[in-house]
């Protein structure tokens, strides 16, 4: 069987209604004991203070920012390739979720910086980056809405996602150019010395794991609305039409 | 050349309108559309022009061959008529557009803007666009809306001399315009039913 | 598309077709910006290369609105996507009309509010230079946000929107190009980068634009 | 009045109104002066509440030119000009719509984007204020500047033009009680001359945009 | 009430159109206008509309008592039907809308956002909303363009209702509509002669 098959709706809707329960389960399991285990039963950094806890919603949410546009890519591009309506739905969907998590990853920034930095804003490149980020989440959510004729819409915001990745890529390379910045190199990466302490580390991985698992619940039970929404925009138009 | 549409399915917002549609107009032949308002006529046309895709069935001719004409005529209000016309002919590669003013006895309105046309005179001009396309295939959408008595005379006078040489038309209205050549499909009976849901 | 060249710049000359408007908004801008931050003339040299850069974004944004819009009320562009010119062609020469109407004219009018808003003299000739070889992508990027917006009553802000993010880039290195040059630092790189983004966007940009009117037609 | 301020507000607010719009725009002109200008804090603080000021202005003029334009395009306002209401009833609605579509969320949103330009602690408050005293007047003008243009297709451009060098004594009046607020400096004179402005705005610029409008009408 | 217009000229874009219109309408009757394109039919109705000024002459009605439906109707495509209907209603201070609607065969479409709306079905909620003004006097431009002969039958319906009520109509249009109680007026003679320069 390809995995085409989960491009048909129905199938779709079958498949992701038996797996949704257990996914759903896992993310807040993940969730929860990361975020308790981060919060109340790590050191305090020596540098930092308590305030290092901000990491466990902060990372994950900045990493799955990134990731959301990524997938909302792939999606996009099997749309306009293979026309597969749960593809473009899926993109759709994604994007409100993605928005959320760049906004997160915004505010923790902020009040994490207040301390750190002293200042609640910093025209860093990462952050200045995310921004820009936003600011393509809110374009492409905006355009979803203005259009009424849904494959029209996804049509036009799959182009502006292809078109918005690569000004995206452009735009980080020229925010780097423009500004040495505050913001934390990649302290994630096996390989470097400087890596967070076990301590920390670890419960950061099971939060990064409860956001991946958050995400994909999140863009399915959306994808699921997106889709029985068209139908039923289908069946008011229909009715209209007698 | 010759317009043959074989089993033409069409919808207009998502939604099926049209659904089995099949004739065949041959050249020096016009098609009338008929059908009652929402039957799809304008829906149709756009779809033989290849602006929407045809949810299934085929067109025997492509974008290449047709002109055509709607409601909204493309004319540019700051131009002048002849500057309006002039255009046109330039992007279909045409240069002379004196025939088509006179045939459309626009030759004392040549030099006014077009934004000071009455709704009559403007669409005299949309029409004149016609022959300067050099386009065989006319689709035409309610063609004589605004148009006095003479002026539809003198439309079908056009139609007339166009099928003559060898062109053909296929023309949606509610009027009834005496043309002679003319063979008449009403819409209404090719509405789509209700499908299964996508 | 000579034709439609020519008709564009026609229309944009014509009493009411907007020609001069963008340079008036520039204008505007420029003044505008001085009256709200403040007279002392080290603050607005300090800003001035941005300000200017940011105007001309501006200016170029609002004339946007009309590149496909007007044509498609009127019906212009059913009428085109049937006439034997390729789409990706009625793009370009939009787009190419859209610049020689208003990146060219500001390019040119730009040193003029540079003296305006102090910038320092070596500056001058980089800040022409650099709107020169900037504005095209300028257009171009915003011929493509105009073409995904052009089903859309009155969507001057929404494609404000969808662009102005996109501009990103060529904003950054513009405004570092005069920047450096008031400051007589290198300026290479960022020049060469600025080159190729409007390289980029020429080469590309026409087929999303085409596919999106297209889509738009339907 | 009240059946027109509805149906502005629901237009605005259904698919494709627009709502929101303004406040995007608002938050790209903040996001895109930084790039421009360079990321210096100490000189973002300096220009923030001019720049935050011109934003306002800007995004708000950006949705004026729909204010009467679509209803001209698509007849309403002939109809409008032969219903019981006055024009300056008309007037009054659409530009109350205005505001509380645009100038009211805009105000609320500033403080978020004074962050963004490291404007100083204590001005935040009064950024707000300033803008909520200070918008009426910008859409009341605004609609003034509407009215002159409302016959002119796309007249977006010309709108600004009209209607920007009419904000400058709002704009200077706004940007001065942020500056002497972030200052700390006395802030009561320009805060009454900008509530001034506001009520000699909305008491007499209603009758003027109404002849305008009846004129453009003819 | 009494339309009486007495001796009136008008101009359109500043120049002279019309001359020494002079005609009656009494309550229960309507008035065609007829006249070639580009004769001043348009430009008439928006002068008795008080639209614009006119240049000479007197109208006896003012523009509190008439409804004028032109090409362009004054319909919102983001808005719904009945939303449309019911604004007009608000504005004009009447409440129920639903006799326009049945009037007009909008039962079906009321909850349909207007921009998707075929031509004709557009045509006959601009129609319907003169019915939700109360006003007695009304001028129609080409009222029947698009629509199809059921649509007109209603609109003829619609208007012989309303002249039966004690209102009257102006009319300008090219096709017969076949309203028993009907003047007929021609423009064509009163066309503005050039006089001295202004
Ligand atoms: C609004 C402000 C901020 C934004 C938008 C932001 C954004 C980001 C982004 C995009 C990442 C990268 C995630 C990834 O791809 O792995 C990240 C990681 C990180 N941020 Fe922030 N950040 C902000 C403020 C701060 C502040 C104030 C601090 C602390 C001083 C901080 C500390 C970190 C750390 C430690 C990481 C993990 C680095 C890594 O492993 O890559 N961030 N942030
Ligand atoms: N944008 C749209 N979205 C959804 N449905 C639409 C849209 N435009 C038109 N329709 C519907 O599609 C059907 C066909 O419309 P079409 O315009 O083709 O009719 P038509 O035969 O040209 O009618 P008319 O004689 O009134 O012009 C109608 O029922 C109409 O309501
Ligand atoms: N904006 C304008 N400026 C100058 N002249 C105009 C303008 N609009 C129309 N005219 C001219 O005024 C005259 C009267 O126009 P009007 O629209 O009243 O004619 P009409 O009788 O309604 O014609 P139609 O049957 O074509 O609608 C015409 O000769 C027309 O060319
Ligand atoms: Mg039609
Ligand atoms: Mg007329």
């Amino acid at each position: 069987m390809s995995v085409w098959e989960y491009a048909n709706p129905k199938r779709f809707m079958d498949t992701s209604a038996r797996v949704l329960p257990w996914l759903a389960a896992l993310a807040a399991l993940c969730l929860i004991t990361g975020l308790i285990w981060g919060f109340f039963f790590t050191p305090d950094d020596f540098r930092q203070g308590s305030t290092v806890r901000i990491i466990y919603l902060h990372v994950p949410a900045a990493m799955m920012a990134i990731n959301a546009w990524v997938m909302m890519l792939v999606a996009s591009l099997i749309w306009l390739i293979r026309r597969h309506h749960v593809s473009a739905l899926a993109a759709r969907a994604a994007a409100p979720v993605g928005l959320t998590f760049t906004l997160i990853a915004l505010i923790t920034g902020a009040f994490w910086g207040q301390p750190m930095w002293g200042t609640w804003w910093a025209w860093d490149p990462r952050l200045t980056s995310f921004l820009i980020l936003f600011l393509f989440y809110l374009g492409y959510i905006a355009l979803w809405s203005a259009i009424e004729d849904s494959d029209a819409a996804a049509d036009l915001t799959s182009v502006l996602c292809m078109v918005g990745s690569v000004f995206a890529l452009l735009s980080r390379y020229a925010v780097n150019f423009w500004n040495q910045g505050l913001h934390q190199g990649a302290s994630l990466s096996l390989d470097k010395e400087e890596n967070v302490a076990d301590v920390f580390w670890v419960p950061l991985l099971v939060c990064i794991a409860g956001f991946v698992l958050l995400f994909v619940t999140l863009v399915l039970i959306r994808t699921r609305t997106e889709i029985r929404a068209r139908r039923l925009q289908h069946l008011l138009l229909r009715e209209r039409m007698q | 050349m010759e317009l043959r549409v074989n089993n033409l399915s069409c919808a207009r917002g998502g939604v099926p309108v049209l659904a089995g549609v099949s004739f065949a107009v041959a050249a020096g032949q016009a098609l009338i559309l008929r059908g009652p308002n929402g039957a799809g006529k304008t829906t149709l046309l756009r779809t033989l022009a290849g602006l929407q895709p045809a949810l299934a069935g085929e067109v025997s001719v492509g974008a290449d061959d047709v002109a055509l004409a709607t409601h909204a005529d493309g004319v540019k209000a700051a131009l002048t008529v002849a500057e309006n016309l002039g255009f046109w002919a330039a992007v279909h590669g045409q240069r002379d557009i004196a025939p088509a003013i006179s045939a459309m006895n626009l030759t004392a309105l040549q030099s006014r803007p077009a934004g000071q046309l009455s709704a009559g005179q403007r669409r005299r001009l949309g029409l004149a666009r016609l022959l300067v396309t050099g386009r065989k295939v006319w689709l035409l959408d309610e063609p004589t809306v605004s148009l006095d008595a003479a002026s539809v005379g003198l439309f079908v006078q056009v139609i007339t001399t166009h099928l003559a040489n060898g062109g053909l038309a296929v023309i949606a209205t509610h009027i009834d315009l005496g043309l002679t050549a003319a063979q008449t499909l009403d819409l209404a009976p090719f509405k789509a039913r209700l499908g299964a849901l996508p | 598309m000579i034709a439609l060249f020519l008709r564009d710049l026609r229309l944009a000359f014509r009493a009411g077709g907007g020609f001069g408007l963008a340079l008036a908004f520039f204008l505007l801008v420029a003044v505008l910006v001085p009256l709200g931050v403040g007279p002392k003339a080290a603050t607005l040299a300090l800003i001035a290369p941005g300000i200017l850069w940011v105007g001309a974004m501006l200016s170029c944004l609002l004339t946007l609105d009309r590149l496909f819009a007007t044509d498609f009320e009127d019906g212009s562009l059913d009428l085109l996507a049937t006439a034997p010119i390729p789409m990706e062609g009625v793009v370009l020469a939009k787009a190419a009309a859209h610049w020689v109407t208003t990146g060219l004219p500001l390019a040119l009018l730009a040193p003029v509010l540079g003296i305006l808003l102090q910038l320092p003299g070596p500056a001058f000739g980089w800040l022409t230079l650099s709107l020169l070889i900037g504005t095209p992508a300028l257009s171009m990027i915003g011929a493509f946000g105009a073409a995904l917006t052009v089903g859309i009553k009155r969507g001057g802000l929404l494609l404000s929107l969808l662009v102005l993010p996109l501009y990103v880039p060529t904003l950054i290195f513009g405004a570092e190009v005069v920047q450096r040059a008031g400051q007589g630092a290198p300026l290479q790189s960022p020049l060469l980068l600025l080159a190729g983004i409007t390289a980029g966007a020429l080469a590309l940009l026409p087929f999303a634009a085409a596919m999106a009117i297209r889509v738009n037609l339907r």
